[in-house]
């Protein structure tokens, strides 16, 4: 592609409008689609990702549902068996756990139990972390935990590219697929190709190339990761950046990969360090990459307390750009 | 103990630091240190010596009284009379 | 035969320790190996009963020989049935040489075979050498020995960095400090290496680190003059109180007035390796000490800012003896992070000494002098000593190696603070 | 609304000849399937938990025989019973019961999860009030696609303690979705009475409350629930949105294989068993001249050797091979 081919073809846009763009794509593309959760009709979705679509497509596809997370996620699994192409909106990661027994017991096992009669074509859409002031019960990531079930599909778009494209594609997947959107993500702004659509969630992206660190990041902390990885160039370590995108099933052998190339890791995820994903992907670093190490695998996790308040503590309690930067030095070492 | 013994014990404990020496070739009568080649750490360790072999513990301000072998029997000779 | 060092290609047996049917246990010094560094003990980490010797006093074999075969404990006693035991073969490439603290390496590993014959088995060993995954990998790629390789990752671990340091540094001139044996103390059963031939072992090595430092170190040299009298007047009180078993001397007092002085000049504590500073990871004082037929060695005394002047007295006397002695291990010759010469008992005033690559300063003591000095206006009489400063320009200026002498005066002025 | 006391015992019209004896026939094969469940249980061929239904036959039978193939059930843990008047084969049932590969989840799902495609029977769910969601769900979906097919959703009087009940007929109730939903009133959720869990154990006052029908109804009288749910599943094809029917029952076992039932005297559970469905029904039958001791000792005869064929077949049943255990976590396709 020329160079001003290429800048003929991209438009400025934000994340939450690539999510947006997304959705209409596929309500436009399926009628099977639909959109549910609470006030993603009228209020235009908490974080006005569906502003405009009730407008576009009517109260049957956009659909405003009660304060029920339990009952609108397993009306999703429901529907999805009965040939629908639902999209479920909960609004925090916090709020689906009134809906975990929907999403663990039901979605992610009934293909199992009916000895795979009954797979669950579904997509639950929901804002997750931390970084906007929210406090206890509307910051955590718990994506992590997510992870850990088999039977359901984990995805964590961080960059425009991914929130336009991964929808359709977890909506043409046969088995219940969760997007995790970080809330920090839905402001940022840039260019997008204008002809961007579906891509692909089977594979880590390798978002910046490097030779001395591996930064492996996902969803809200890539960003954080890419901003370590510039300092750190400044002086004169070249890490490079590991977007996993999707954490179930984790693509072992793009970190495998890049822990190949760099003989060293930094993990940085915005859950709790204890049982995180960031665990999950240093035992695989250690189960298939140990003779490959040359320093012991580190992560940069949230602090292990339920998110305060105020701007200081929340800053605190969250990976930040720095702590990669500090960390990945004194696991370096002084170069020239 | 006799002069002789003591000038044995010392000569003995000597060759334990010293080993290249000839004890055999030692003047009694002369410096010690000019004969071997012992740095403080050496003097130590045959103080230490003489004390394990003896029971007499030669304080430091005495070190400048003792320079010679001679002089290391005039020193413990009235400190070992009885034994 | 345990491999002590990249360039030990064989050892001799010196002494055996231990005899078949002895029970040892893990820690157990067993054996004692000549080699052109020295005379090293033989340390074993497996506890059982010694079933018999395959190398004899006085044999010379290559490192991987199986030296001796041990019973492991709860096995059935040693009969002789030496067709059950399996040796590995000489000069298997060591999969690992770990060398932990004391220089002896493990015993080599030896298969258990089947029935019918329950022949006595050996245990691997458990040492550790504190190196990364890959950093082991490359160093058996690139055929360096990893005990001797400096390591400067997260806490002290070896890295590729180092082990491709050390490779290049081998390609070069020799990598480590002057190290040297004593021939003359140690008496072992059967001479297998003659003294005139360890004499010119060392001042090869001697020859070739020196060479080293005086063709790459640009030093420089700084010199003062230090009142000794407080230190003096405070060791002799100190000394009064002390049986004869605990005195100290004042070299003690010099070495930890060097270490605490280092603790706020990290420049001159470390290593110069590979177009970088590294600096070291503790301050372990390397103190020179010489042989008594020639050479000299220079093993460190660990952590000496950490120690009270009884822990370093203990230290260094257990050094002198041992060095002398001919039995050093291989961390104290690998560890020093500076050195510490002191020729005064040679009756020298001033003392410019030669920098042991890869460290990058070297302080110089000379004897203590009473000298006329000068202060407030009156002139009195003091023990006097010279210390001197030899800094690797590459690391530090002379204006922060002047700051270190004189914090090293202030230190030696409060000598009950050390 | 309030419930339709009218509704509560139906004035028996004779009961037709085949018709009759074909839900006669029904519930002695629940009921002496199950016996020999428990005798299989105690002879160590079947695991696990296995809830038996003995006592409640009659409601299965009246209801799911009212409705059409492509209407769809979600059922309990308790739901032998409903799998085998469904249509799902004795045998796969039994099979299933075993664990073997030839059940009607591939030996995946046990006792308490019996799904089957062919029938639209979605399970075998074994959380309580976990199942209703789902039939929220189907019945969305239903709605959607403007089908005119119901879901009919039974459930024990347990989960009217969860709150997915209260979230799923509120939900069901305002996009007036095609669910029937079957409460079987045992009086007991495992060994809590109802009237020492609910301040309130009116249940039709409950579902009342969300502005849909709801009908009590003798879960003892099999024509008395044929009727109720014939009445029933037409005001809910009709497009009236969701239906109520608490089916008032008792069941004769233990709530699961290991209970001492020490919470109910025996009495009470032998004055219950005077009310046995398939006695009372019998006796009308006989009334009536339909079924004298010939008949039923031909009904008794062809139900054992339908039994006996489905322990046999179970019996001969494979193991699915380990190497096939992670089979059906995902959908197996192959992805573009």
């Amino acid at each position: 592609m020329s160079a001003e081919g290429a800048a003929a073809q991209t438009v400025r846009i934000t994340y939450r409008e690539a999510m947006r763009q997304a959705i209409r794509e596929a309500l436009i593309r399926d009628p099977r689609v639909f959109l549910m959760g609470e006030d993603v009709g009228r209020y235009g979705g908490c974080f006005a990702v569906s502003r405009g679509l009730l407008e576009e497509f009517g109260p049957e596809r956009i659909r405003d549902t009660p304060l029920s997370e339990s009952a609108f996620v397993g009306a999703g699994i429901g529907a999805a068996m009965g040939g629908m192409r639902p999209i479920v909106e909960i609004m925090t990661v916090n709020f689906s756990l009134l809906a975990l027994d929907q999403i663990l017991n039901n979605a992610a096992t009934i293909l199992h139990m009916s000895g795979g009669q009954f797979n669950i074509p579904l997509v639950i859409r929901m804002t997750t972390g931390a970084g906007r002031q929210l406090a206890a019960q509307h910051s955590h990531s718990l994506e992590g935990w997510y992870a850990h079930i088999p039977g359901i599909k984990i995805l964590t778009p961080a960059t425009l590219e991914d929130a336009r494209g991964m929808l359709w594609t977890a909506l043409e997947d046969p088995d219940p697929v969760l997007i995790f959107e970080h809330g920090g993500l839905y402001n940022t702004e840039g260019e997008l190709a204008a002809d961007a659509g579906a891509v692909e969630i089977d594979h880590a992206a390798v978002r910046r190339a490097g030779s001395d660190v591996s930064l492996i990041a996902y969803g809200g902390t890539l960003g954080k990761a890419l901003r370590a990885a510039e300092e750190l160039a400044a002086g004169g370590i070249d890490a490079e950046v590991l977007d996993l995108r999707t954490l179930r099933p984790l693509d072992t052998e793009s970190i495998l990969a890049s822990v190949t190339r760099t003989h060293r890791a930094v993990i940085i995820d915005e859950g709790w360090r204890s049982g995180s994903i960031a665990a999950e992907v240093s035992a695989r670093i250690m189960e298939g990459a140990f003779y490959e190490l040359d320093a012991p695998v580190a992560r940069v996790c949230s602090a292990e307390v339920p998110m305060p308040y105020p701007r200081h503590l929340e800053e605190a309690a969250l990976p930040q750009a720095a702590t990669v930067v500090q960390t990945v030095r004194a696991m370096v070492g002084k170069r020239d | 103990m006799t002069d002789e013994e003591i000038k044995a014990l010392v000569l003995r404990e000597l060759s334990n630091i010293a080993p290249e020496i000839d004890s055999s070739r030692i003047d009694p009568a002369v410096n010690v240190r000019d004969q071997v080649d012992l740095d403080s750490m050496n003097v130590l360790d045959l103080m230490i010596a003489i004390h394990q072999a003896t029971g007499v513990e030669i304080p430091e301000a005495d070190y400048p009284k003792i320079l010679t072998l001679n002089d290391f029997v005039a020193y413990l000779r009235p400190r070992l009379k009885d034994r | 035969m345990p491999s002590l060092g990249a360039d030990m290609e064989a050892g001799t047996l010196v002494q055996w320790l231990v005899k078949p049917g002895d029970r040892i246990k893990r820690g157990d010094v067993i054996a004692v190996v000549e080699t052109e560094k020295g005379a090293i003990e033989i340390e074993v980490f497996v506890n059982g009963i010694v079933h018999s010797f395959t190398v004899q006093e006085g044999e010379k074999v290559p490192v991987g020989t199986v030296l001796a075969l041990i019973a492991a404990d709860g096995e059935a006693p040693a009969v002789p049935t030496p067709p059950a035991i399996k040796p590995v073969p000489p000069i298997a490439p060591p999969p690992v040489r770990p060398v932990t603290p004391a220089a002896a390496a493990p015993p080599p590993r030896a298969e258990k075979q089947p029935a019918p014959a329950p022949g006595p088995a050996l245990q691997p060993s458990p040492a550790r050498l504190r190196i990364s995954p890959l950093a082991m990998r490359v160093a058996m790629e690139l055929g360096v020995d990893p005990a001797a390789v400096k390591g400067t990752g997260p806490g002290g671990a070896i890295t590729r960095f180092d082990v491709e340091a050390a490779a290049k540094a081998k390609a070069a001139p020799p990598p480590t400090p002057p190290a040297a044996p004593a021939p003359a103390a140690l008496k072992p059963a059967r001479p297998a290496m003659m003294a005139a031939d360890k004499q010119a072992a060392m001042r090869r090595a001697i020859a070739a680190a020196m060479a080293r430092s005086k063709r790459e170190i640009p030093h420089y040299y700084l010199g003062t003059r230090i009142d000794m009298s407080r230190a003096m007047a405070w060791l002799r009180e100190e000394n009064l109180k002390r049986s004869v078993n605990d005195r100290l001397l004042y070299s003690v007092m010099l070495l930890k007035a060097v270490a605490l002085a280092l603790r706020d000049f990290p420049e001159l504590n470390g290593f110069w390796v590979d177009g970088a500073f590294k600096p070291g990871e503790g301050i372990h004082v390397g103190v020179a000490i010489s042989l008594r037929l020639g050479g000299l060695v220079a093993p460190a005394i660990h952590d000496v800012d950490k120690k009270n002047l009884s822990e370093i007295m203990t230290g260094l006397h257990d050094l002198v003896k041992r060095v002398r002695a001919g039995v050093l291990r291989s961390s104290e010759i690998a560890d020093a992070t500076i050195t510490v010469t002191s020729l005064g008992e040679q009756g020298v005033e001033h003392v410019f000494g030669v920098i042991y690559p890869p460290q990058v300063a070297l302080v110089g003591f000379g004897k203590i002098v009473e000298q006329p000095w000068a202060q407030a206006g009156m002139v009195g009489v003091r023990p006097v000593i010279m210390a001197s400063l030899s800094g690797d320009h590459r690391a530090s200026d002379g204006h922060r190696g002047g700051l270190f002498l004189a914090a090293l005066d202030r230190l030696l002025q409060e000598p009950e603070r050390l | 609304m309030t419930p339709t006391p009218q509704a509560a015992s139906s004035n028996h019209p004779q009961p037709a000849g085949e018709h009759s004896l074909t839900a006669l026939r029904q519930m002695i094969l629940i009921r002496r399937f199950e016996e020999k469940c428990a005798e299989l249980y105690n002879a160590g061929k079947i695991h696990g938990f296995v809830h038996l239904y003995i006592g409640e036959e009659a409601i299965a039978v009246g209801v799911i025989a009212q409705l059409q193939p492509e209407d769809a059930i979600v059922a309990t843990y308790r739901e032998h019973g409903h799998a085998l008047v469904r249509g799902v084969p004795a045998t796969a049932v039994m099979a299933e019961m075993y664990g073997k590969q030839e059940g009607c989840s591939r030996g995946r799902g046990g006792s308490m999860h019996l799904f089957d495609a062919a029938t639209r029977f979605y399970g075998g769910n074994a959380i309580v009030g976990g199942g209703l969601p789902l039939a929220v769900g189907l019945a969305l979906a239903d709605k959607m696609a403007g089908r005119a097919r119901v879901t009919a959703c039974f459930f024990g009087e347990g989960a009217v303690a969860e709150g997915e009940f209260h979230e799923c007929l509120n939900l069901s109730a305002l996009w007036k979705l095609p669910v029937l939903f079957c409460c079987e009133n045992n009086l007991y959720a495992m060994g809590t009475a109802l009237r020492r869990s609910e301040s309130e154990t009116d249940l039709c006052l409950k579902a009342s409350s969300y502005e849909m029908p709801a009908w009590p109804v003798d879960g003892m009288d099999v024509e008395a629930c044929q009727d109720a749910a014939r009445r029933a599943l037409t005001a809910v094809r009709g497009g009236g949105g969701p239906l109520f029917l608490e089916f008032r029952t008792y069941r004769f076992r233990a709530h699961s294989m290991f209970d001492p039932q020490l919470y109910r005297e025996k009495q009470e559970v032998e004055e219950w068993k005077k009310r046995d469905p398939i006695l009372t029904f019998g006796a009308r039958l006989r009334e009536a001249g339909l079924l004298d001791d010939n008949v039923l000792k031909s009904i008794e005869d062809d139900v054992a050797a339908e039994i006996d064929r489905s322990v046999e077949f179970a019996e001969a049943g494979t193991w699915e091979p380990v190497e096939e255990l992670t089979r059906f976590v995902y959908s197996e396709r192959t992805r573009p």
